[in-house]
């Protein structure tokens, strides 16, 4: 059975990666997931310089569901390429480094960087709903995807994933405005933008108000998105948003994605991705599938 | 080498042992015996609606029984689950989680203030020091107590004053005039922020046991992040993740 | 304690209304719901003539909610007009009339038609995921909003509320769109654009490919637009997504609404929404709050 | 006058009849007293995630003994949550739902294809005329099938030809030369299709039970619609709500 997927020439021995924030750079989770049997891993986003991140509570549950507000919380570039980079070195698996900023400058800055470093991958945060500069403000103006991403490709030694947020009119016109600006594979879908209110308190649950939200109870908006995405634009897809079992990513992958990402998941289970995987095998070889590339966008 | 280990356990026994707190046994062989005071677990909800795992601190260990005892108090919809189980219900568990208290000193003081309290029982049974133990309760439902009196000289405050000291651990500590050269102390923020200032003024170190909202569990998510006097050799920033760089902190060590 | 609360002069009894199509005209649910013990019933949408909506199947269950894709279905204006509002006239509770319409000229007709009807408030949806024309279309550009807004106020001669999509970047460019072109109240939120693959089949769960994603699954969505409306503009809203219990609605009113709807959960439960109206008085009497107003916008 | 009931109903009992087909009966006084043939239930998960009911046939009324009895094959995670629950257990249940059958005719054939089939049981036992009862089988687990023997002559159909007619419930019919003046029928959409067409061609009516995913199960939500001959007078177009204009209808009224 083929397992192994290709994103813009790089191929994944499997079509899981872990979601960017969720992981870490998956050192804490390398006790429980062999990380050589990971697609690739996403690490958390990182800028130029460290992010201190918002105040807490920084998440809180919400019906088959959770909001986040970390506020992108990084160590920057310096102790990430000494530290993170040369761990996940070790392991047969893609590094795919998520990247954030709060100009584009930043966003660039972090891209030199990342030259002649081992990477496989960039993927570039214009999504991130709990940040007040850079993230999601870039990403929800097709103008601004364009022009944002044909920057960063001017630099990028890597293959660029732009990562769109769901937190927009057509999500299809930030697709193609990746596509026109050069991205070489999309991610979607980022949290949606939400907001917890504790009754008791009359205060909000999270410090910044608001939050990005995660989990399965995103999943059809992700799908959907994704769908549409695949029919608007060549580019390959990283697909996410509450993926839970390998079901929910093989629908993923039916939708149109070429690769997915696993992220609320992993805080229910820390062998979330582990099983997806093996979920993803079991169905292919009940239904007699030679080759995951077969489902691909087959609906 | 994993030392962490995410598991279904067998519930042993599960009673109230007072008004809306629970006492749980529950068998895990590899958890039993790589947990130590001052740790935690995660416990998942069978709600499928409820999907963030909720952090239940380590109140006994029977490394030889390979069982874990775990108190807590129906705060929401989680633990209003977990209190609805019954002994033979198998329940999915994950730890032992943090870093736990570090032994120390000649004389110390256990400070545990209401659900605080469950995890100095451990520490108190591993401590092989001298030591008075103070216990913060609401009102005379005073949980484990009797437990605690069979390890150590044990006082007692409420806040409606119906047993001990009337108000908080530290008038009991005043009126009890308990010394010692170490603290070890899991409660309200509040209590731990009047145990620092104590702590500060007595010049002795407290071991400050933290809360907050975790999703990970295991310093991956940066959800639970502390505010930290130096910067965390992990976050680069000022910022310690209770769940792996504590729960337990040296009272210099975090702003509260 | 006082539950009575006020939409554009239009006094409720209590908060609690119907969330449009999930509780027909109140005939079928009667049984189960005194329906002077609610605030509103809010109609299933109505058009100038019949429509016989989409094939099925309609609907599909997702994680902690369910996608629709009814497509308006109804009977059109002269079997709602001689049916139903005279059935509800029977009862101590506001009507409130959802429209729909292909063109803005189709809204106009059944705005006319209602206007010497005894109805208290006409909901206007110009936000249905699931139809081709009108709809959605409507509901996506502030431009179209305004102006199908104003038409709309020029003839009717009950207060006009504006329900308002999820499916779009800023829900307050739509709310202040709304507002300018002279609405009363507005409604928020309508479906999130969803979709599920049935991988076993291969084939989309909707016969319509996308449906509404609606139930406890959006409501973080939902309450946070709630709250960024109320502060955006002067408008009363009515605030739905995903309330199941008196809690819920509780925390829709903390985000700024002066009344909410109740739509999914009336599947789950055919008396929900006297369990909603129940719990909310449950709360204001633990809490001792004497009138259910002093709670609006409190966060 | 309300007679439809949303209740917690005790499960009286509840085993595997088959391969994944699961019989239960459940107490609800006020829905066995109201129930008839061909009507059906609505079931509630209690898993949070699921929230949509599952509509399950009546297979079953003792009205005195205040019980019903649901015949069910697992089919996804609802269905599958139901037949782990155990006697004593209690389910969420709302009914009795849509119109059921008409009783006509003198001599009636009444159909069950696959799990279709249970639905006829309280009809085979409420019809008082002469009746045939021909169950259409994937194999040979017959599940039901001695009950129905109690009641009326019986043919069987299976799909693998492991037991009586090899093929499906005209085949049976035709290999048996059944007859009769009226026909009931519940099961699949092709099977119910070629029994329209059947029934047609011998100028008899045929009564058919269908299935559409539903929503409020009462007719309020129009999720469930099929299509019919004739304007509905509800609807105003050709759609028939199946929960509540149904889920029986003539085979002349609608377009499968
Ligand atoms: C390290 C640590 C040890 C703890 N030890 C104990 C203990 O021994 N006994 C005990 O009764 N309680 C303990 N708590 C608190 C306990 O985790 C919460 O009471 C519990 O998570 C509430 O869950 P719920 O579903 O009942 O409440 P809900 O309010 O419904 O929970 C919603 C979400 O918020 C989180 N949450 C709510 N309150 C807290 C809190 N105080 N701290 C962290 N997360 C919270 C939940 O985990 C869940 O994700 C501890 C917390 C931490 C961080
Ligand atoms: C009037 C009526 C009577 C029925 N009687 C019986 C019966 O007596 N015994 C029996 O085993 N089955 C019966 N069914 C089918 C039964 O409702 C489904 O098998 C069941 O809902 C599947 O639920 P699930 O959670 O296991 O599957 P899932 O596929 O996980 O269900 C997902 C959603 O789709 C709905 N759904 C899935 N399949 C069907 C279906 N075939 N019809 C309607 N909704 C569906 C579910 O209710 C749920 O909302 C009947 C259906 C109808 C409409
Ligand atoms: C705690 C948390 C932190 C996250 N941090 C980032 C981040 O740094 N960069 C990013 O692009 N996405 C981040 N995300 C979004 C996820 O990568 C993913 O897009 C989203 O959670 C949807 O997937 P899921 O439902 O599987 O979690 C974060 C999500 C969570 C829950
Ligand atoms: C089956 C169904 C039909 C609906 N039909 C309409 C409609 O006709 N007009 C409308 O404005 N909204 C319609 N809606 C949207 C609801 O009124 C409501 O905005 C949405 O479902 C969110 O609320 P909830 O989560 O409580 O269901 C429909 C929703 C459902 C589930
Ligand atoms: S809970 Fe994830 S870092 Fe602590
Ligand atoms: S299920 Fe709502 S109309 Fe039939």
């Amino acid at each position: 059975m083929n397992m192994k997927v290709n994103l813009a020439g790089v191929e994944l021995n499997n079509p899981v990666t872990t979601a960017s924030g969720t992981f870490g750079s998956g050192a804490e989770y390398s006790e429980f997931v062999d990380l050589n049997k990971l697609g690739g891993v996403v690490t958390k986003g990182v800028a130029n310089i460290p992010w201190t991140g918002n105040p807490t509570p920084r998440i809180a549950e919400t019906y088959g569901g959770m909001l986040n507000a970390i506020g992108l919380q990084n160590p920057g570039m310096d102790v990430f390429v000494e530290r993170d980079i040369p761990f996940l070195k070790e392991f047969d698996t893609r590094i795919i480094v998520n990247v954030c900023g709060k100009t584009a400058e930043d966003y660039c800055e972090v891209v030199e960087r990342l030259q002649e470093q081992p990477v496989d991958l960039l993927e570039i945060n214009i999504s991130c709903p709990n940040v007040k500069e850079g993230g999601i403000a870039f990403g929800q103006n097709p103008k601004s995807v364009e022009e944002i991403t044909s920057k960063i490709k001017r630099i990028a030694k890597q293959p660029v994933i732009m990562k769109l947020s769901p937190n927009v009119t057509d999500i299809c016109e930030m697709a193609k405005a990746a596509e026109a600006g050069g991205a070489d594979v999309l991610s979607l879908i980022n949290t949606l933008t939400g907001m917890k209110i504790d009754i008791n308190k009359r205060a909000f649950a999270l410090a910044n108000k608001t939050g990005g939200l995660s989990g399965p109870a995103i999943k059809p908006v992700a799908v959907r998105m994704v769908y549409q995405v695949s029919k608007a634009v060549k580019l390959p897809i990283i697909g996410m948003g509450g993926i839970m079992n390998g079901e929910d990513a093989i629908e993923f992958m039916m939708a149109g994605a070429t690769a997915i990402s696993v992220g609320t998941a992993n805080f229910v289970n820390p062998g979330a991705t582990m099983n997806i995987l093996q979920g993803m095998e079991e169905y292919l070889k009940k239904n007699h599938i030679e080759d995951i590339n077969e489902i691909i966008g087959c609906v | 080498m994993a030392d962490k280990f995410r598991a279904t356990a067998l519930i042993t026994s599960l009673i109230e042992i007072a008004d809306g707190i629970y006492s749980m046994w529950i068998k895990e062989k590899e958890i039993a015996s790589h947990a130590k005071a001052g740790q935690f677990v995660s416990l998942y909800c069978k709600a499928g609606q409820l999907l963030l795992p909720r952090p239940i601190s380590i109140c006994e260990i029977d490394p030889e029984g390979g069982t874990l005892r775990l108190v807590f108090r129906v705060a929401g919809s989680g633990t209003r689950e977990f209190s609805l189980l019954q002994q033979g219900d198998f329940i999915d568990v994950f730890g032992p989680l943090g870093n736990g208290f570090m032994p120390m000193g000649k004389k110390a003081i256990l400070i545990g203030g209401g659900i605080g309290i469950p995890p100095m029982l451990q520490l108190a049974k591993s401590l092989e020091c001298e030591k008075t133990i103070v216990l913060g309760y609401r009102d005379k439902e005073l949980f484990l107590k009797e437990e605690f009196e069979l390890l150590g000289k044990v006082c007692v405050s409420t806040e409606d004053g119906s047993y001990g000291t009337k108000g908080n651990v530290i008038n009991a500590i005043t009126e009890n005039k308990i010394d010692g050269d170490i603290i070890f102390a899991c409660g309200p923020t509040p209590m731990l922020r009047g145990i620092k200032q104590f702590a500060q003024e007595k010049g002795i170190k407290a071991q400050l046991s933290l809360e907050e909202k975790m999703a990970c569990g295991i310093g991956a998510c940066l959800a639970c992040v502390c505010q930290s006097e130096r910067k965390d050799h992990h976050t680069n920033v000022n910022n310690k993740r209770v769940c792996k760089d504590g729960p337990v902190f040296f009272a210099e060590d975090i702003t509260i």
